[in-house]
């Protein structure tokens, strides 16, 4: 039950025209070592599944700008411009769901289920009229479970089966995707044998894991934006 | 003092001691800088934490914790991390009692639209949609008029709306005006600026009760 | 902030006929104490929803066994002989879901959304016929939100914001049905101010929380039941 | 060695290193007891926890960690505790790689019944319809016969089913037999029975294959 994988073996199994979930919110919980062997591998024709774009030049953001990625499915670009231009140009599909949305469908893939009735935005243009549904004397809209065939994660700890701990804000979509993707990769530093955290303090059972990549460290990337700091 | 500071100066005065507010992306994240220390507040970040604070000192800032904005953050005693299911779970249920969020245009009813520019604009609906809908109180904070000069205050919004009928306040550099049954009833006004100019410069159809605060 | 109450306080909260949600499976997770201030202040009519009715004579099964209760959403009766009669009398109702649905439907009106769609049971007798719906060429199941007024819920730790932490198997559908109620009581033996815990070992963020009872000590019912040791 | 033990024994046997089960309320559960001690297997029980270990000694028992059944259980290292939406999200997203469950009847087509006895018998139906709708592979633990003498391997059930077509496997004190797509072909019998009397006290069809194994 030794889940532990080389970064190349791990990345490797991803083939082109794959369906990648990938986690974080902003920089925290992005798996950057990953995603950089992703880049380095260069499988194409990518559909991306994360909360946002991540900044230019870094995260997912690189995988878009080397053309890479064909679809992205998201909540929000922020100011990311050379993604909003290549969504704009028509080089990157970009499918927009409220957040909360994404994280439910995601969610709903994870619990096995198929979808969810909802009324968030359901008189409003991001709803299609297909995805209204008269129940019971009620509109809803239906949202139907995102799947994906793989999933990238960060965690600030694992163990060798794969249960992990999550850090601060870096947990957002991690766990939903850890559930929601068939083939689940996670990257840490801090890499542990089975017993090395208590089962109470488990944020993904390792049921949910298949590869554990271990970082030697972790690289600038994850450390602090000085554009972001507040002096 | 900026605009800026005035408005957020002013919203922070909206936040009671034990509510549970969300802060939405630009003027309103800045809030939490201007809150008093002692205040007992849960301050919602939709990435997952809930009990916000400042950011820590440049040395010990945390780069594994953010705002939904970006900033980094630090958590108040009582504050916890959750995922992103259980984020939105909280404001679907109407668990916050206050959201703060800016705008592109708000009208008269109480109609906002803060996501999309069609043709200019369209990076994506984030956290709004739902922010907006499922929040029983909707604060926004927004500059009087856009950068042209032109009202951002409208009789009836032009672009596609995040949600309908949501807003309850509205404060700008200018003005704190409520959304009710009647209409858009302006409460206070800045003290650098007449009643006349006020209406002058703001499409909506002000209502103008006998009393009149100062911002 | 400070969610403190006594016991009487936050239990006479909840009036005659209320809907009323009770956390653990088999005893873990069963606020005996919170159940046992029912029985004693007597509120009749009730629906409670639990995974099971606990066993004869502790747990639910008092408040059921002394006609407080019309009706029972739960998932499985085991062994318990005085309810299983009170059900077969047509002195109790008692409507039945599989387990994870039951868990499921909690855990959606938890999440604000309004219904799922499963294929658990669809062609089993547990499924009526008004539960099929065709979506998109597929026929599924939906599956409707369940909510409640009330919740009572045993939390290993809490502090005074109402932040909870579960141990072991008694964590179970508490946290599900702390996010689906509209009120939710917990009882805790483990209390500490603010920052007694930390962000990340929340199970239960205290958003969810509307009381906080402090119990001096657990009473005899917390512990180990003899007829269930292996010697 | 009683039929129970013979046939919890023979189950042990199933269990695989690396596997993810679920022992089900009644046999499978004491299955847990019969496994090596360094058997790297991860025991799933469906009220939150996985990496079910058997009863620690009697004075440091934990009167809040059990399994489904009620048993109180320790924990393997690496083990975790989750809730009841988290527990059967392991089991509709077919994480789990077997289940061992009871019969009240099990049929030659695998068909599984084992909630309910209209009129007679009706706790519930638990986890267990989930389990046997969505793991991959349900060996069903259970005597020959019932208490009456009549088989439980039946042709076609009769009670109302948990699920279709659930069963691979089924393992008896007398028996195991596996489903095929010809039918319920005998993998191996007890020493004790000749191949005979297994058919004769056997109302589902048995296909006897040139090899049969000793139980």
């Amino acid at each position: 039950m030794n889940k532990q994988q080389t970064i190349e073996q791990a990345i490797a199994q991803i083939p082109a025209g794959a369906v990648v979930m990938v986690g974080g919110f902003g920089c925290p919980g992005t798996p950057f070592c990953l995603i950089n062997e992703l880049l380095r591998q260069g499988q194409r024709n990518l559909t991306l599944i994360k909360n946002d774009a991540n900044e230019s030049g870094i995260g997912i953001s690189k995988l878009i700008e080397n053309g890479q990625v064909d679809k992205l499915i998201t909540t929000h670009l922020g100011l990311n411009k050379p993604v909003i231009e290549m969504m704009n140009d028509g080089r990157l599909e970009v499918q927009f769901h409220p957040q909360g949305i994404l994280a439910e469908k995601i969610r709903t893939a994870g619990a096995g289920t198929f979808g969810f009735l909802s009324d968030i935005g359901i008189d409003s243009e991001i709803i299609q009229p297909e995805q209204i549904m008269e129940w019971q004397g009620q509109r809803y809209v239906v949202e139907m479970a995102q799947k994906a065939e793989f999933a990238l994660i960060h965690a600030a700890q694992a163990d060798s089966y794969g249960n992990l701990v999550y850090q601060g804000s870096a947990m957002n979509f991690s766990p939903l995707m850890a559930m929601a993707a068939d083939n689940v990769i996670v990257e840490t530093s801090c890499f542990g044998t089975p017993g090395s955290i208590h089962p109470s303090r488990v944020h993904t059972p390792s049921i949910f894991v298949n590869a554990v990549v271990v970082l030697p460290q972790l690289s600038n990337e994850y450390g602090v934006l000085d554009h972001h700091v507040r002096y | 003092m900026s605009d800026i500071n005035r408005i957020i100066e002013r919203a922070a005065q909206e936040i009671r001691p034990g509510n549970v507010v969300n802060l939405g992306i630009g003027l309103p994240t800045q809030v939490v800088h201007y809150l008093p220390e002692n205040l007992e507040v849960l301050i919602h970040s939709e990435n997952g934490v809930l009990g916000v604070a400042g950011q820590p000192s440049v040395d010990v800032i945390d780069p594994f914790l953010i705002d939904s904005a970006g900033n980094y953050i630090s958590t108040r005693p009582g504050g916890s991390y959750f995922d992103s299911a259980v984020s939105f779970a909280m404001i679907r249920r109407g668990k916050l009692d206050l959201t703060m969020i800016g705008a592109f245009e708000v009208d008269q009813a109480g109609n906002l639209a803060n996501w999309k520019i069609p043709g200019k604009f369209s990076p994506g609906i984030g956290g709004a949609m739902e922010l907006a809908q499922k929040t029983p109180r909707i604060i926004v904070l927004t500059t009087h008029c856009d950068k042209k000069g032109n009202s951002k205050i409208l009789r009836q919004c032009r672009l596609p709306l995040t949600a309908k009928h949501c807003v309850s306040r509205i404060i700008t550099e200018k003005a704190v005006m409520d959304v009710t049954e009647h209409g858009l009833v302006l409460r206070e006004k800045a003290a650098d600026i007449s009643i006349e100019e006020l209406i002058s410069i703001t499409e909506a159809e002000l209502i103008i009760p006998d009393e009149v605060g100062v911002l």
